[in-house]
Parts: structure tokens; C-alpha cells; sequence
């Protein structure tokens, strides 16, 4: 499915916890298409800033034409989109890349940080049993909204919500148990979702993370090494906006 | 309105193209750019074997600019050839193909093995300060530019375009090493080395250290080593290094280009080039040019 | 919060200078900045004669930068000392004063009128695009540089800082150069050579058709140099190019500059200087940093 | 006089002709020092955009704090000043420059095209006998506002308003004298002017445009050439934004 270039119109906009945004918006060519685990190009309006900043669908409404973002505001475009209001106008490209495959087993869902935004449409994607695992670093968030969809596990780096530690640790004390995993999240943690999943021998579907420019597959700029060889670059390496961002974890070379 | 130019005795419907590197081998833009109303898709640089290219990461952005380490990761001329020329020519593009290689004999083979191919025009990259071996040197010394040039055009089928680097003390010194070893026209500019620290990792942001430095930023330097070149000697130029409107494309041409490249402003606006495109065409309206040729060096 | 350092024995209280040319002579920014706040003011070029520069326009805008074509307009080393060296004196400002000249003897007398000023640092522009005759080739040939260096250090009863130019091949081959002539310190980037047309009058839009390129834009390439040069050479350098906020600034000192210099960046807040200075300070407090040689060169 | 840096507030704009906005700004600080003929310099928000732009003052009110400026669209930048509304926030750096000398003789103010709007400040400073001539090239504007202050002649480039010609040609045609002129046009105007009030053996005083970067007479960007000497510079050039705008006519070498 070819993405679209939309002028997306911000429905609501808060802040849900310390620097982290909840953004609506009404962007229907963009919603229709769209699916768990893909991501949107947004572009900054302070033209200094040329490149898009890729943002994971958070949630999907294809009847009323939205899409919900949550973001960290992380340098100067995540802070600009920020600070735009209801109404405001916000140019965008998507739903871009490779989401995640749903498999019919019972489901693992590991978020980590502003990795867990895009596990809660596959949440709500997946029908089947399936278990929450949430990697916070202090404040929680989206929190209750997990909670309505599936059993949910935290860990937290401050011990404050969950147990003290990793989503490793979370799914450990918890006994999580599941036929496949979907993961997204900060690229240590991946990393110990894939060697876990390895370990248990179930298939591990993670969500990566790169700098981007054209977000088509065009540029090559945000690749990442994969065991074999890419069918389209020839070489060992995926496009993490094309053939990613979602990869399946036993065909990644983590660096 | 008269549209079409001319390099090298190849037609172009429109002086129009895409800057290597920056738009795959036109199939990823195909949902927001009709190929054939472009006035030719330049291809990203191709190698004879495939090469893996930098590691991540690749790319940062700067002020009205962007850096990138791409280092030609290329899938090489075999699948190139039978995959993009093909399916390039199906959707009605004219075709450049850039070329890059790390030694002389690299850059022939995938001369040679484009000879029976429809391509327009073969772009040689000797100038991408991304790999260490081999390419730059190419393009910052005039003696190995003449030499590579001189033994590309003895295999080279199609005309032959050497792409220069800005990273030089003096550009028209390049052109002319180019122009005396036969080269059929120049395209310039590549990127200028630049580099981004990250202050809060306290390490260097490219895996790669520098990286190359494209869009608006560079604007008016592509413009002044244009305008340099075009004054120093006779070769038609593909003009690129910042254009993203067609304001900028009138003064690309007017420095002395007869056709312009857009690169970086595509991943901004993945329409870009028609933009430029219809930008160049209410530029000839409002002052009433038929012949985009009335532009070409006007200055 | 240690912010003192020192190039070639001279300390300053803190490594924030201007730019040269950009500060008139500091009297004009008295109204926006305290002078003796201050690492330095680095004053306009000043020759041994009064200039009076390029016809106009001398100035044009271009994306995240501009370009400036003035052409080293200075009142002459007479009127300097006399009414520029007291004035900043009397406000308790340090003092870098740049020289531009037009041959070797041109620079060597200017340098030795300074000889019993109060003055710090002597910043010798080799490198200004603007200048027709002279200035620019000593900037772009490593023979002449190092010609030129020895000997004005034959002369100079200060530290003789060689201001180089960012228009050449390989940057390090310049400072190794006026490394190797005895110069105390580098100073870079001065700017990249640029064009602007203007497209609806059909000309070049500076007088001298080309200008120099500052401002924001150019600041990746500034850093890559001043990293480069850091690596290649072990001098103390001042840093500048595109240097607008205390982040630009603890890049370039990342990179390898002891000291910056804030430029373009006057002309769109005239306070901006001092906000540098408070951005380094904020970045120093955020991680702890206890003396500002923590981050020089720490790359 | 210091000029200060300010954060204006839009008290109101409005088009008062094809391309020519009409624009009140809150800015006591320069407003308490403004005298006609001076300028601001206003700051783009757009970030790609470094230099300031110099707009004269129009207007000038103390009491309230405000200034107005009346200008046209020429660029980018204008056109973003144009799209500001009441309320918006616009930096600027100002007064600066050195205005008008208001001397005690029969005055003629003479304006062309965007050269017009500084002489209506001006026109209210002079209290004694005036005459203001403008020029434009089609649509005229301000005028009902001089025709308040002082008897006005017009001239018009198509003839639909006044005198078909320059406002050299308004100057004989209506007869107008006086002893000292003051004049802000476009540089061809100007020179006549100059070579108009040298014939008459009066003075006067010329507000010239220059490409500007700093505005406060530090970068040398801005100069015009000069028959004498300028203290300052040592050279035979001033800068026009600190020397002048506003300079004797027989000082200033036409290019
Ligand atoms: C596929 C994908 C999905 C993402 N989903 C989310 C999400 O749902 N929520 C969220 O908060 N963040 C997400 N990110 C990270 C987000 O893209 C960056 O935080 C954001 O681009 C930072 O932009 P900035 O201007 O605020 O920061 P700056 O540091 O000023 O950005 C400078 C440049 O670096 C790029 N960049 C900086 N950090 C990253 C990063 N971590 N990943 C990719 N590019 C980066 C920017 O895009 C920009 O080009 C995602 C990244 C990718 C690749
Ligand atoms: C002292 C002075 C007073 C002025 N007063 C007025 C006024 O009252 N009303 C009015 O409409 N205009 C006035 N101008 C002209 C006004 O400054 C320009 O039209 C404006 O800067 C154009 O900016 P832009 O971004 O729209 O155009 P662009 O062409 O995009 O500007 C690009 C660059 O060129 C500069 N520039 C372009 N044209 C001029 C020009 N004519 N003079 C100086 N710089 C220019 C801009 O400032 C900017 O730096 C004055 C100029 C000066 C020097
Ligand atoms: C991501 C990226 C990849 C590039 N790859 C190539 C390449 O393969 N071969 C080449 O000759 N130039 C390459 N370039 C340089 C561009 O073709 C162009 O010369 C340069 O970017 C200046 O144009 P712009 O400012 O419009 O981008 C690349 C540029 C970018 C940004
Ligand atoms: C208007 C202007 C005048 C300048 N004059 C001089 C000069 O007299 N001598 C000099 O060595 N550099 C001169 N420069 C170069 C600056 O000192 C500086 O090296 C360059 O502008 C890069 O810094 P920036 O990007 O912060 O402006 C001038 C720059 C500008 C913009
Ligand atoms: S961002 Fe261009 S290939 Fe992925
Ligand atoms: S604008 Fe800088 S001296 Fe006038």
C-alpha cells in the first residue's frame, strides 16, 4: 500500500506524564491504511529542520479517520510538535513501513519506555490470550489503558511501579508465559528479548529503531545489519523504514 | 514552453532530474512522483559488486541541512541492471546512472557492463567523501581525475558526466582536468565534508565521523562553483546542491546549469521535484521565456 | 565553575570571543552586551592604510546564513589605536586584533604598529574571499601561508594567531603549515565562499558577485575543521562558524577549539554572545562540569 | 540614544493598498525614543531567515507607547510580517539611525512609492509652512491622511492620480517652493531630487535604502559613498543605517 502526504489536523493534545504527549489526529488517507506497528513521517514547521521525525502509531480509528501518537519530547521537533493546539495543522507521511504479523499463539507484548505506545494498538489488534510486559524508567504511563485490554506486568528501572528491574526481570517474577513475542523498546532491551526468545525458542517480532530521511526506502540511511542477505539492498542489511521497522529478532545483527 | 534540454547530444523533456542517492532507483517515490515527467531519474551510485556500506548511524540533521554516511551501500551492477534499468524503463523514466567504485578498474567494469543498457548518461561519483579507499582521492587531485576520466571514456557506450566534489581549493582546476580528459559534461556539486558531535553522548554522531553535507545550507556554494565552472569551460552542467523550490533551480541555471538535480528536498517534500518543476515553469510564464534555454548561463 | 582559558600563554576569563568584522570594534554592541563580560572582542580587519572596501550591495541573505562581500572596509591602524584600542581599554575588554593586508609588508607593518598596544592576540586573516589581490592566496597555498606566518612572527611582540581559510582541499595541510612557521594558535573557519543571483533582475546580486557564506549553516563544516586541524596539529585554535547558541559552542570546543567566537549570529540578536556564554555555563551545571578544559578536545 | 531590543505587540494591521500592509506595534521602549526618519529592525520568526529587516517609522505615539510602520510586501520576510494579527508578538531592535533634522524654513517633503509612509511622521514633526509631494506608481495610499496635515501635489507614473510624471514633474507643475526639502524614494528619485535642490540652491536631506545585516553601524554591510571623508569609517563611505538613513544631499556620491 502506497503511503500518503496529509495534512493531518490535531484533535487533542496532552501531556500524559513528565515530557511525554498524547496527540489525536484527524488524518483519514493516513488512518485507512494504517496497521500495529507501523509509523508516520511528521515535519516540522521551522524549516531549519528538514527531516521528518518518525513517530509509531499509538492507536488507529479508521472510522472516525484518526491516529494517535504518544511521543517523549526528545530534542527540538518532538518539543515543537508539543506545542501545537487543537485545530493546528500538521504536515505528515504514512502509514509507513512493515508492522507487526499477528500470529494465532498466545502473545508476549514487551514495551519498554516510549517503546510501549505502538504495543497497545497490537493490544487491541490481538484477539487471542495475550500478556502485557511494560519496561517503565520512573513515572508510568498509559498504564490503565493496558490494563483494560490484558493482564499487564511492569517493571520499572526505580522500583517504584512493579518489580525493580528490566521486562526480563517482570517476566520472570511474573511467570509471563506465551508462544511468540512482540517487543519494541530502547535497543538493550531488544537485544535481551531476542537472546530470551531464542533461549525459550519462540519467535520474537521486534520493533527498531533508526535516524531516518526519506522514510520510503530510498535513502539508505537507516539500516540495520541483518544474518542474511536483503532480497532488495543485496547486501546484509534491512531498511528499518521499508523492510522494518518491525524485523523479525533472529534475522538481526545487533551492533 | 520549451522545456527540453540537451547534454551531451542525450534530450531531456525537462531539465529536471533527482540527485543520486537521494531517491533509491525512483520505484520508492513512485507513489508521489510520475517517473516519466521527470526530466530523468539519476540512480543512487552503483559499484561493480555489492557493497554493505557505513554503519549506522548514517545520518544527522543540521540547520537547514542534513549529514550523511551512507558510505554507497549498492546492490550492485548485476541486480542493478536487471532489476531498476528494467523496471525504470517500463515507467517511461530517461536514466542516469551514477557510478561509484574504489579503484579505476571498479569504475570500468560497471561502465562496461552498462554499455548495452538504455541509459542516457553515466554520472561517475569521484567525489563522495564517504569512502575512505579510492573515491575521494579521485575527485580532490586533478591529475587522478584526469586519469580516471580518460579511462572511463575510452569503454564508456554513453556520454560521460564526471560528478565533482566541492572539498577543493579550486573547482575550475577540476572542470578543466575533466574537460581536457574528455569528459562530455560535469554535475556538481557532491556534499561538503562536514561533522556533528553529540554534546550530551560526548561522542560523534556519524558512525562514520564525517559525513556529507547536503540541502539548502549549501545552496549558494553549488551556486558560486556553477557559475565558476560554467565561466572556466565548456562543458553543459547538471546543476544540484540545495534546490528545493524552482526559484532556486532558475538560479541553479542561470549560474550556468542546463539541467538541475534535487536531492535532500525530497525527503522533506517527496513531491520536490515536481515542485521544482512547476516552480521553473511560472518563472517562464511571468516573464515570459518560451525557451528555457533564454536562462541557461544568463548571467 | 572554572570558564578561563588561555591561548599561547594569554588567559581570558571565559572562551566566548566575536567573531571579527562582525563587532565593529565592540562600541557598537555596548548598548546590548558588557565588553569586559567578555573572553575577548576580536575587533574588525584593520590594515595599515584605510580601506574602503566593495561597492554595495556588500550583503545578501541565503537559507540559515548570508553571505558578505565588504571587502575588508577598515579606518587604518592609525585611527585604530588611536581611538579603537583605548575605548575597549577603558570598558576592561581583552583584545584580539585582526589584521588584513594585501602583501606580506602590508601585514608586517600593521603588526608591528601593534607592537606596544595593549593588545593579546594577533589574528592574521589570510583568508578573507573578498580581497582581490593578495589576502586570498595566502590563505589557499600552504607555501604561502607558511611565508607569510614566518614573517610576521619575525615581527610580532605578540601571539600571532593564523586565521584559516575554509575554501581548500585539505584543511590540515594549511595549519600544519602555519604550524610549522611558528604561529602560536589557529583560528577557523573564516567563510566559504558563495553566490547569490538574483533572479528577477537577471544578476549577480552582491557587487563583487561572490561573497563569503557564514551563519548557521556552515557550522558542520566548521566543526569537521576544527576537528580535523585538532587531530593534525597542536595548537591551540579558536573556534568559530555558524556558532549561534551554548550548544554550537560546546560543540566546537568538543572538537577541539579552546575558544569561540560568536558571529552572524550578532546581527539576528545582538545580546548573543552573552548567550552563549550563559549556554555554556548551563551545559557545564546539567553535567557537573567543574572546569571548562574538561570538554576541550575531549572528542 | 541606545537603541533596545523589544518584543512588540500587534495592536492591528490591515492592507491599505495592493501589497501594502498598514501595521500599529505596542513597543514603549522604542517608541519613547523614536524620532522620524528613523527605523526599526524587525526579526523574522521564520529561523532560516537571519537578518533583520529595516522598516522606517511611520507614526509615532508616546503617550500610548506605539509605533506604525507601513510597508510592502517585497520578500519572504515581509510577507510573514504581513500574516501577523493583533495580539501576535514581533521582535525588533529600534529606533535606530539618524532622522530627519527639522530646520526652520518652508519646508517640501517629498516621498515616492514605499518611501512615502516615514514622511507622514515627519509631516506631523514640522509645524511651520510644508508641502508634501508624493509619487507613486498607480494606486496611491496615505493620502487622505498628508492631505490632513499639509497641502499635498501627486504625482503618478500612469497618470490616474495627480500629475502624470515624477514628482519633480508634481514640483513644477504645482508650483511648490520652499527653502529645505526632505526626501525618502527609490535612488533614481532621489538623485533628482538632489540635482533639483541644487539647481534651487536649498537643501536637502535623503533617506537612502541599503542592504543592512546589523543595523547599529558594526558590520560595515550598509554604506553608501561619500564626497567627504566620514569621521567614523575614515574612508570615504557611511553606513547608512547609523550615519544616516537620512543624509545631506550634497554629502552623498550617487552610484
Ligand atoms: C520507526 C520509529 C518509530 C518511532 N516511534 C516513536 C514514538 O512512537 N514515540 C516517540 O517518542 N519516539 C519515537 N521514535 C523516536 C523519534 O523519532 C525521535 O525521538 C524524534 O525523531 C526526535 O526528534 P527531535 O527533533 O525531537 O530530536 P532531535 O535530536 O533534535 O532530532 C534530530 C534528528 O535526529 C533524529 N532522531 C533523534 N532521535 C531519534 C531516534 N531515537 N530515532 C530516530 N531518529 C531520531 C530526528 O528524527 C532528527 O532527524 C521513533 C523512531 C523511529 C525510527
Ligand atoms: C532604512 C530603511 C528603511 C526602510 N523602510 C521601509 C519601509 O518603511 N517600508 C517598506 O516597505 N520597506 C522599507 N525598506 C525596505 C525593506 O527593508 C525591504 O523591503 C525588506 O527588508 C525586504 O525584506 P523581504 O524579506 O520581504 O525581502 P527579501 O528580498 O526576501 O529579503 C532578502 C534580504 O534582502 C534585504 N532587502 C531586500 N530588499 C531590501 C531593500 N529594499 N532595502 C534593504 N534591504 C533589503 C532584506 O532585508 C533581507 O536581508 C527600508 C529599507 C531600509 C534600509
Ligand atoms: C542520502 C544521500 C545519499 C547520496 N548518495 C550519493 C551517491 O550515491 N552518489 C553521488 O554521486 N551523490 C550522492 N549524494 C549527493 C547528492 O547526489 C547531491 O550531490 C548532494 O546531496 C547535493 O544536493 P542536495 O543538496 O539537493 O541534496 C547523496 C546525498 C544524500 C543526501
Ligand atoms: C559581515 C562580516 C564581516 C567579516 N569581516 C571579517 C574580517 O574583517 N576579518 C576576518 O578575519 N573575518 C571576517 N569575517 C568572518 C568572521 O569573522 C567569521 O570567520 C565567519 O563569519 C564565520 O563565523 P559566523 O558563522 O559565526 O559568522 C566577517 C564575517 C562577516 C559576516
Ligand atoms: S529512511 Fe531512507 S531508507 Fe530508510
Ligand atoms: S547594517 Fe551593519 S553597518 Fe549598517
Amino acid at each position: 500500500m502506497n503511503p500518503v502526504k496529509e495534512k493531518a489536523v490535531i484533535i487533542s493534545q496532552k501531556r500524559i506524564a513528565e515530557g511525554i504527549f498524547d496527540m489525536s489526529l484527524r488524518c483519514p488517507g493516513a488512518a485507512s491504511l494504517a496497521e500495529p506497528g507501523q509509523f508516520l513521517n511528521l515535519y516540522c514547521r521551522n524549516e531549519t529542520r528538514l527531516l521528518p521525525r518518525p513517530i509509531s502509531i499509538c492507536g488507529i480509528d479508521k472510522e472516525k479517520g484518526n491516529l494517535r501518537l504518544v511521543y517523549r519530547v526528545a530534542g527540538a521537533g518532538t518539543k515543537e510538535f508539543s506545542e501545537l493546539k487543537t485545530g493546528d495543522i500538521l504536515d505528515l507521511m504514512g502509514p509507513l513501513g512493515h508492522g507487526f504479523t499477528i500470529k494465532d499463539k498466545p502473545a508476549i507484548l514487551i514495551g519498554g519506555g516510549i517503546g510501549i505506545p505502538p504495543m497497545l494498538e497490537l493490544a487491541r489488534a490481538i484477539s487471542g490470550r495475550k500478556t502485557c510486559v511494560l519496561g517503565y524508567r520512573d513515572e508510568p504511563f498509559l498504564l490503565e489503558e493496558f490494563a483494560k485490554i490484558a493482564p499487564v506486568a511492569v517493571a520499572s528501572e526505580d522500583g517504584m511501579t512493579g518489580v525493580k528491574g528490566t521486562v526480563i526481570d517482570a517476566i520472570r517474577e511474573k511467570k509471563v508465559e506465551g508462544g511468540i513475542i512482540y517487543a519494541c523498546g530502547p535497543m538493550p532491551m531488544l537485544k535481551a528479548v531476542a537472546d530470551y526468545a531464542a533461549r525459550q525458542g519462540i519467535e520474537a517480532q521486534i520493533s527498531l529503531e533508526e535516524r531516518m530521511a526519506c522514510g520510503i526506502g530510498a535513502c539508505l540511511g537507516c539500516i540495520c545489519q541483518t544474518k542474511e542477505k536483503n532480497h532488495h539492498t543485496n547486501v546484509n542489511n534491512s531498511r528499518v523504514c521499508k523492510d522494518g521497522p518491525v524485523f523479525d529478532a533472529k534475522e538481526v545483527v545487533f551492533p | 514552453m520549451k522545456l527540453q534540454v540537451e547534454i551531451a547530444g542525450k534530450s531531456f523533456k525537462n531539465p529536471v532530474t533527482t540527485a543520486s542517492g537521494t531517491f533509491g532507483s525512483g520505484a520508492e517515490y513512485e507513489a508521489f512522483v510520475d517517473l516519466a515527467a521527470l526530466g530523468a531519474v539519476t540512480t543512487k551510485g552503483v559499484a561493480n559488486v555489492p557493497w554493505a556500506g557505513n554503519p549506522t548511524p548514517r545520518l544527522a540533521e543540521t540547520c537547514s541541512g542534513m549529514l550523511n554516511a551512507v558510505g554507497l551501500q549498492n546492490p550492485g551492477i548485476d541486480l542493478f541492471c536487471k532489476r531498476d534499468i528494467p523496471h525504470l524503463k517500463e515507467k517511461g523514466a530517461s536514466i542516469i546512472v551514477n557510478v561509484c567504485g574504489r579503484t579505476i578498474a571498479d569504475y570500468v567494469e560497471v561502465v562496461e557492463r552498462l554499455s548495452d543498457e538504455p541509459v542516457d548518461l553515466l554520472e561517475i561519483n569521484v567525489s563522495c567523501p564517504n569512502v575512505k579507499a579510492g573515491g575521494i582521492a579521485f575527485g580532490q587531485n586533478p591529475d587522478a581525475l584526469f586519469e580516471i576520466t580518460k579511462e572511463i571514456k575510452k569503454k564508456a557506450r554513453q556520454p560521460v558526466v564526471m560528478k565533482l566534489s566541492p572539498n577543493v581549493t579550486d573547482i575550475t582546476e577540476m572542470a578543466r582536468a575533466a574537460e581536457a580528459a574528455g569528459s562530455d559534461a560535469l554535475s556538481l556539486i557532491n556534499t561538503i565534508t562536514g561533522m556533528k558531535i553529540d554534546i550530551h553522548r560526548r561522542r560523534l554522531l556519524l558512525a562514520n565521523g564525517t559525513g556529507g553535507l547536503s540541502g539548502p545550507a549549501i545552496h549558494p556554494v553549488a551556486v558560486r562553483m556553477v557559475y565558476q565552472v560554467h565561466k572556466a569551460c565548456s562543458l553543459p552542467i547538471i546543476g544540484m546542491g540545495g534546490i528545493s523550490t524552482g526559484e532556486d533551480a532558475i538560479e541553479m541555471m542561470m549560474a550556468g546549469a542546463s539541467m538541475v538535480a534535487v536531492g535532500t528536498a525530497n525527503f522533506h517534500n517527496p513531491g520536490a521535484t515536481m515542485d521544482v518543476l512547476e516552480g521553473i515553469k511560472s518563472y517562464m510564464e511571468a516573464y515570459n521565456i518560451v525557451d528555457i534555454h533564454e536562462i541557461i548561463g544568463c548571467i
